[in-house]
């Protein structure tokens, strides 16, 4: 933290503060309001997932994952699942595809409408915060319908899914879409147009393209930065290559590309493209048995594999290594918060302490999942 | 109920001036401290039921008569002002003990000493200045005092902030709510609150009341400029910033807890009483009713007057649970480069209106 | 890029530092670690390779009697191909080359990886814990790694306590 | 200049815009409303009318219980779970599928199996249980559930199992067996092998 400067004061932001969502600690260096220096410390929340992981055979591993980003745990599970298909080579039927898409599109609204309205109450609204609890309550109800969790689902398993669709899945789904399309346009109006919000956001905490992709921020922030990079487009898993989406990146609407509120309009963005994807999915889902391809003893080959599947807060990589024994020899966790995260000093940089928590909230960080 | 009445009075049943300054002093000053109280009561209860319902919530529900089962949860409020009676009051080891304790009062002192002056009926009024205007917007910066002493004191980085920035806030924004009230002041020619509002009474082209916000569409603006302040100056939503939950945890408040923290409450409840009662008076008739020659008299007036105070507290509660907050700077920027080039040329406007209407 | 041309062009570069080995996949390209930096300033800088993003720093243990490695990720968002560096370390004594200055993430990634391994990297220029306390003894995420039995006077309990069963 | 009125009335628009969705919800709180009073009203919520229905449920992720009658012993349960929340002991029977009446043991299970163990100890921790239901899959007859949902037929729902000390909260299953019915399980193997 170098030598405290006469007129600079430490501040320490956590690890207990209201929105440090989660329990991190930013050590930092103002001068008045003006923040000059940010030193996150990480760590408080570390719960060991990689030593874990050795221990536990590779599908008890799956409820760990659930744990690291406890938000969008079914993002999780299908980041894992996909890469240990990917290093058993299993093929998976299409219904467990279609299942697995429509769980993660859900579960990624649900978590960007967690991100959306906690970022409102960064901002200090309170209650666009509650509507959009509101909202993802339904969700989890369908969540709970399926797997019987709300929040920690170890839906997705490797070969398959834990269980099959419900009774009438589908219309529950459609009916919660037609619902909850209207409700964007009322978080519009009630948030992102209004002024107060976007004076506080818009040309607040710019993170340049360069400097985005130099420290590896992916996901909702990176293409807020202009760079159009999603995983599902681009290097497509599942079967997302069979849905038409776009994918949204920063417009610059009220200030300049890649700050916070550009970050926060393309979460609201890649929920309409997710509603888009559900509705294409739900439209198709194909009959069958979801558990034929579920191996009998998980025992994958010797080797190693590396892939990243889009969370809702960007890439979020598994690297597995496997020695030929049912337990894993090494899981890393690439996890896309981590990298988000590091480059708060950066961006933060001259701005006031207030800027700090709105780009901090921006970021869309999840402690679970940083410190794992 | 005017102090110089009591004085009066007691004057016809015996010759003991200084006796009688206190007795007055004192048997006026317990309604009006129960009036605060009160107040603070039903707004907090109001403020959780109108937050509750904005944001599809129903609020307090239990702790009514009957425990769990009760009704709406009326005694809610009731329950945690007992709690915050009960509660422990820590000094933090480090802090300025003296200045501690002093600062909650000293804000108290400040809305208390504003209460005085505000007008609830024609005849209902603690002490009635003929400068009560300019006394009322005197006294409302004592506050500051007590909140730079808290936050000074709470040796906090939190508080220091928060008194910080709400030393700049406040005084920022006295100067376009005085710049707003001045239009009133120049419409009324009086600086007298019951005058002010006596001049309110009767119609404009028989149908509006003769307030001085439907006077002209100077006072028009005027009257938003006086009441953005307002809300400035008590440091609610939008301009939340001393208290920022989210950024400064509770602000110059962080350190209190217990019945200090109580009497914050309280002073921060009691000083929208007291800008709303200045607003109420100087622009929308005080307690005039709003049908001209109607329920205009005795009790009516109170009614009328709380109604429009209660009125527009509902709306600073709307503002809250509808609006993010601002940052520091553009706080001030709203303040010195938004509301005070308005009021300033709202005098002007007012003046030539005057020349020319007048 | 292909990535067999990718290999080739780093193998063409850097002929003396690419090592030889059977059983990597197709994608994974192992490296001396004497020559790392120089290696992934030109993966940055040349306009053929530029990769620009480093997608994940991987420590890994091969066993209690075998090295360390470091596995790099790396992604490019102009050209989109990608390839996976291994640079194995001695157990005893291992250290790379950082790589921290080149790419902005490098320095978590590699605080991280000397966190839970031990690998020390040359040239970073804050290599502390990150997710552990500064003062934790003991790279936990080694084979080898026995845990401390006490913290700061904490006990740290190896075996769950008994439930009261019997 | 003009930016500067536009300005202001672009905050008093978007503001108020803002004012009037948060009116309309205030004023329509009677069909708005999402609270769940909870000690009165009581999950699943029939208000809520998502179509759900209790038995609909693929699972309901709550309380773990175990039909020690026809549990026999195989450890898969205890096996699977990641957070070794779940302890079995069992002692090999005298003859298999008969039933042991002083240490309440039954011989077959509802399936018809036969049990060739007598568990002797079957204690689920709920306080470590982290509910992934890993545990319920490698049951061969079905005796280890969780409660409520489509097993509500076996056991009524039970998510409000909360309790004052942490011991409580771990759930014994078999019939805790004293020293010496354990020694008379496990003198007839000699003897049967003489």
């Amino acid at each position: 933290m170098g030598v405290v400067k006469g007129d600079q004061m430490v501040l320490n932001i956590g690890p207990q503060h209201p929105s440090t969502h989660g329990v991190l600690r930013l050590e930092v260096m103002t001068d008045g309001e003006i923040v000059s220096q940010i030193r996150p410390h990480l760590g408080y929340l570390h719960r060991c997932f990689e030593k874990h992981s050795e221990n536990v055979t590779y599908e008890q591993v799956i409820p760990f994952t659930d744990r690291c980003d406890y938000l969008a745990s079914m993002n999780s599970n299908f980041g894992y699942v996909v890469a240990m298909e990917e290093l058993m080579e299993i093929k998976i039927p299409e219904r467990v595809e279609y299942i697995r898409v429509i769980m993660g599109e859900l579960n990624r609204i649900a978590s960007h409408l967690l991100a959306l309205g906690v970022y409102g109450l960064d901002i200090g609204a309170f209650t666009p915060f509650l509507y959009m609890l509101r909202d993802r309550e339904r969700i989890l109800d369908i969540f709970e319908y399926t797997c019987g969790a709300r929040l920690l689902y170890n839906y997705m398993w490797v070969g398959g899914v834990s269980h099959d669709l419900p009774k009438d899945f589908e219309t529950i789904c459609i009916d919660f879409l037609d619902y909850f399309e209207p409700q964007i346009k009322e978080y519009n109006n009630l948030l992102s147009y209004n002024k107060i919000f976007v004076e506080r956001t818009a040309d607040v905490g710019v993170i340049p393209a360069d400097v985005a992709v130099s420290y590896g921020v992916t996901g909702p922030n990176l293409r807020a930065s202009g760079v159009k990079w999603d995983v599902r487009k681009d290097e497509p898993y599942s079967i997302y290559e069979k849905f038409d989406f776009d994918v949204p990146t920063g417009t610059a609407e009220f200030g300049t590309l890649g700050d916070c509120y550009d970050r926060y309009w393309v979460r609201m963005l890649e929920i309409e493209e997710s509603v888009k994807i559900l509705r294409q999915a739900l439209k198709e889902v194909p009959s069958g048995d979801v558990h034929q391809a579920l191996p009998k003893k998980i025992r994958p080959p010797i080797g190693s594999v590396y892939r990243r599947t889009e969370s809702p807060r960007g890439d979020l990589g598994y690297y597995i290594v496997s020695d030929g024994t049912p337990v894993p020899s090494r899981v890393k966790m690439r996890s896309p918060a981590f990298t988000a995260l590091s480059c708060l000093d950066e961006v933060s940089r001259g701005w006031m302490i207030s800027d700090v928590i709105a780009i901090l909230g921006s970021l869309d960080i999840v402690l679970g999942e940083i410190d794992r | 109920m005017t102090v110089d009445a009591l004085i009066n009075w007691f004057a016809t049943i015996g010759d003991f001036p200084v006796l009688a300054f206190i007795l007055a002093v004192i048997i006026s000053g317990i309604p009006l401290f129960l009036v605060m109280a009160l107040n603070a009561m039903i707004a907090v209860y109001v403020e959780r039921k109108v937050s509750a319902f904005m944001m599809d919530r129903v609020g307090p529900m239990g702790q009514g008569p009957g425990l769990h089962a009760g009704k709406w949860g009326l005694l809610q409020t009731a329950a945690d002002a007992i709690k915050l009676l009960v509660k422990e009051d820590t000094v933090p080891e480090s802090s300025d003990k003296f200045l501690f304790k002093m600062a909650p009062y000293i804000i108290f002192i400040g809305a208390f000493l504003g209460l005085a002056a505000v007008p609830f009926s024609s005849s209902l009024q603690v002490a009635d200045f003929n400068v009560g205007v300019f006394y009322i917007i005197a006294v409302g910066s004592i506050g500051i005092i007590g909140i730079v002493m808290a936050g000074w004191a709470s040796n906090n980085k939190w508080s220091l902030y928060g008194a910080m920035r709400s030393a700049a806030q406040i005084i920022s924004y006295e100067i376009p709510a005085g710049l707003s009230i001045i239009v009133p002041i120049m419409m009324a020619g009086t600086l007298n609150l019951q005058e002010l509002i006596v001049f309110q009474s009767g119609t404009i082209w028989g149908i509006l009341p003769n307030w001085i916000i439907f006077n002209n569409p100077f006072s028009f603006i005027a009257f938003f400029t006086f009441f953005i302040s307002a809300v400035a100056e008590t440091n609610r939503t939008p301009f939340d910033i001393p208290e920022a939950e989210s950024e400064l945890v509770a602000g110059w408040m962080t350190e209190y807890s217990g019945f200090r923290w109580a009497v914050f409450f309280l002073s921060e409840y009691a000083n929208m009483l007291v800008v709303s009662g200045l607003a109420v008076a100087a622009f929308l008739g005080g307690w005039q009713s709003p049908i001209p020659g109607l329920f205009n008299t005795g009790l009516w007036g109170l009614f009328w007057f709380m109604g429009k105070l209660g009125f527009l507290i509902f709306v600073m509660m709307w503002f809250r649970w509808t609006f993010p907050r601002l940052r520091v700077d553009q706080l001030m920027h709203v303040c010195w480069k938004v509301l005070i080039p308005i009021t300033m040329i709202n005098i002007f406007g007012v003046g030539i209106w005057k020349l020319i209407f007048g | 890029m292909k990535i067999a041309e990718i290999k080739a062009t780093i193998i063409n570069q850097f002929p003396d530092s690419v090592l030889e080995s059977e059983d990597l996949a197709e994608s994974q390209l192992e490296l001396k670690a004497d020559q790392w930096f120089e290696i992934a300033t030109f993966m940055k800088e040349d306009p053929n390779l530029s990769f620009d993003q480093l997608e994940c720093i991987t420590g890994i243990d091969l066993g209690v009697e075998a090295s360390l490695q470091s596995r790099y990720n790396f992604h490019s968002m102009e050209h989109r191909h990608k390839v996976e560096i291994l640079i194995t370390h001695d157990r005893n004594e291992p250290k790379v080359a950082s790589i921290e200055t080149i790419w902005r993430i490098g320095d978590w990634f590699e605080r991280e990886t000397y966190d839970m391994f031990g690998i020390v990297y040359e040239g970073h220029r804050d290599l502390r814990r990150i997710l552990c306390p500064d003062d934790w003894e003991g790279w936990p995420l080694r084979k080898d790694y026995e845990g401390q039995e006490l913290y700061h006077g904490i006990v740290i309990p190896k075996m769950k306590e008994e439930d009261g069963w019997e | 200049m003009s930016r500067y009125f536009q300005n202001i009335y672009d905050t008093l628009s978007t503001l108020l815009t803002g004012m009037s969705i948060t009116w309309r919800h205030m004023v329509n709180i009677k069909r708005d409303n999402v609270t769940l009073q909870y000690p009165e009203e009581r999950w699943p919520r029939p208000e809520r009318n998502i179509g759900f229905e209790h038995q609909d449920y693929n699972v309901i992720r709550s309380r773990l219980h175990v039909d020690i009658d026809d549990c026999i012993g195989c450890l898969k349960c205890e096996r699977a779970c990641p957070v070794d929340c779940i302890k079995i002991d069992t002692i090999k029977a005298p003859t298999r599928g008969e039933d042991i009446p002083n240490v309440k043991h039954t011989g077959e299970t509802s399936n018809g199996t036969k049990k060739a163990m007598v568990v002797s100890r079957f204690t689920i921790d709920m306080s470590e249980c982290c509910y992934c239901n890993l545990c319920t899959y490698p049951c061969p007859e079905e005796c280890i559930f969780m409660v409520g949902g489509p097993n509500s037929s076996k056991h009524p729902i039970d998510y409000e199992f909360s309790e004052f000390e942490r011991k409580d909260l771990i759930y014994q299953f078999a019939k805790k067996l004293s020293t010496e019915q354990k020694d008379g399980l496990q003198k007839p193997l000699p003897e049967a092998k003489a």
